[in-house]
């Protein structure tokens, strides 16, 4: 992967500036590709310095799911990369609980801490955010 | 007001490449600034040079291109998601250009608003 | 915050897990195939009219037009063009795509 | 568009078999493009003389809604098509009682005559054909 | 008839739309994203238990693995890879595939 | 038992080329015969030859041309999804062919069962 932090028409530069961005995951993982490669735009904002948060509601919870075995589908497991996030200081990542009662799950059931969020603390992350990205 | 673009799907397939230009364009007539484009997950399709959809069709690549063309618009495909659907430099339509995803974080930092389109 | 929504309410989840969502200041647009949601007379046609009691609801015209649903929308939501939908994400600080 | 009706490896003459073929239909128009290239498969089926039905349930009745006008969007309105299809034969157009109703749509609302189906009829179709395509 | 669901009930309406579309000889297989219509504990369970009362449930394995679920399958759901999943389309007459 | 498959969707972005492989794989493993695979909507991109996923990932474009080379599985890209794309025989992979629809018609027709991946 090119890691391009300049680029054609910059007009001012990004350094200094910290605004907060949100990642929205709403999706399973592996019956889509939108997990994995949102995941892989989270690794490469952690160079920019900026304050970032992770926010798992509806099917997306089900990324960070523990015992997670995908040798027979092909495919690369990547939940353990959630583990290294807190390596690139990424360490805020928040779960909404009404989701988590949906599916019946429990925060032992991620492989990550969490936060547990209610929807009214969830929709007040959301209005709180700089820029909101979502795949 | 500088507005960056989010566009997560291929062309034809899923409106959202449609909706995305036609706001990039409505944008641009009413005097704001396109901060970028960038191009993500299927969304790298809408740089794909073969392109040739049916003759009473729009061409929604030719119709990107022109608008980098016309209004200098930075239309970015990021690479790795490039790599993966097979969009290299050979098959890149003129008017768009490969890069990382930095591009996007840049975007989200620079633009005051980043318009996600897609599925 | 201007929350966009592109998901028939009727084939996706979105619909019914964005207005929780909301809070003062707050508004919806909804586009695409999103627009099914902005219709009389549906399964989703109350819960659309209840978010519509404290928060305003925009649809994107040319989509209403383009499914041959101009006529049944619902008294309240908004209708706005391309030109429109520009505006509002200049209006609203930030921009959430409910994917 | 290229008719193939010869390809390699053929190893046994199509013409003569008759196999019921239905065409589910579940999604919206314009949104995305199955329901279009959908009905760009049943068109070429006409030629092949095989027994056709179209199925609409869920989202995919939104596909002969009267009035539809694309031009804003810049999409290609292909809702006449299916008044075409009586052209080719294709007759057989089923839609579900249930989805109409939940969506408050009467059959004066089709842009062509098709045939309401309760959900069971619905069933039993789906059950009786040979060959089942979605897309 | 064998029919095939793989969306997740709490994202689409795939797996709410199919049962009701159930006949004597039908059976439904779970696969990709699908299987998480065949967890105990979840807003969906009561529907797949009621259907699994009529009509055989088959869930792809190597899907419900993948997303480290294996623990929560509701009782009588018939676990299947590959090789069972070939078996059960030749064993019906035809396949929907509800997408 | 003579086996055809329809492919609706691309290659990494949705699993159901993953699982159509896979199944094809088994079927052929079981001694059945498959008739045909056809490749349509963002189906068609699963032939394309600049494909080059990252190197620890499966590399589904080849994964079904050696299917072809192996076992004279007959991959068919549809010529109409094909072209909206910008899929020509200058970025097809060897072991697929671009045929018209009425392939997918005639799979129906000849193949005991017809099996259906997508989105």
């Amino acid at each position: 992967m090119t890691e391009a932090t300049g680029g054609i028409e910059m007009d001012e530069n990004t350094s200094g500036k910290v605004k907060k961005f949100l990642y929205v995951n709403r999706k399973a993982p592996y019956g889509t590709i939108y997990a994995l490669e949102s995941l892989e735009v989270v690794l490469i904002a952690a160079a920019f310095d900026q304050d970032v948060s992770l926010a798992f509601l509806d099917d997306g919870i089900y990324q960070i799911m523990k015992g997670q075995h995908t040798k027979a589908i092909d495919v690369k497991n990547f939940s353990p990369t959630f583990r290294a996030l807190e390596g690139y200081d990424i360490e805020k990542l928040y779960v909404e609980k009404e989701s988590m009662e949906a599916r019946g799950l429990k925060e032992e059931d991620f492989i990550v801490p969490v936060k547990v969020l209610s929807t009214a603390e969830m929709a007040e992350l959301m209005q709180t955010q700089d820029v909101v990205l979502s795949f | 007001m500088k507005l960056g673009i989010l566009v997560n799907e291929g062309p034809y397939t899923h409106q959202a490449s449609d909706t995305a230009y036609l706001f990039t364009k409505a944008a641009i007539e009413k005097g704001h600034k396109i901060q970028r484009v960038f191009f993500y997950h299927d969304g790298v399709y809408n740089s794909n040079r073969l392109t040739e959809p049916p003759q009473d069709d729009r061409h929604i690549v030719n119709r990107w291109a022109k608008l980098a063309k016309d209004h200098h618009v930075d239309l970015v495909v990021c690479v790795a998601a490039a790599l993966r659907r097979g969009i290299k430099d050979e098959n890149l339509q003129e008017g768009f250009r490969i890069s990382g995803l930095g591009q996007l974080v840049e975007s989200g930092i620079q633009a005051d608003r980043l318009v996600v389109f897609g599925d | 915050m201007l929350h966009t929504v592109n998901k028939s309410p009727t084939e996706r989840n979105t619909l019914e897990s964005c207005p929780k969502h909301l809070k003062k200041g707050g508004a919806v647009l909804l586009m695409e195939d999103g627009v099914y949601g902005a219709l009389k007379g549906t399964a989703s046609t109350k819960l659309v009219e209840q978010a519509l009691k404290n928060y305003p609801i925009y649809a994107l015209y040319p989509d209403i037009e383009a499914r041959g649903v101009q006529d049944r929308v619902i008294n309240g939501i908004k209708l706005v063009d391309y030109s429109g939908f520009v505006d509002l994400v200049v209006e609203y600080p930030t921009v959430q795509a409910w994917l």
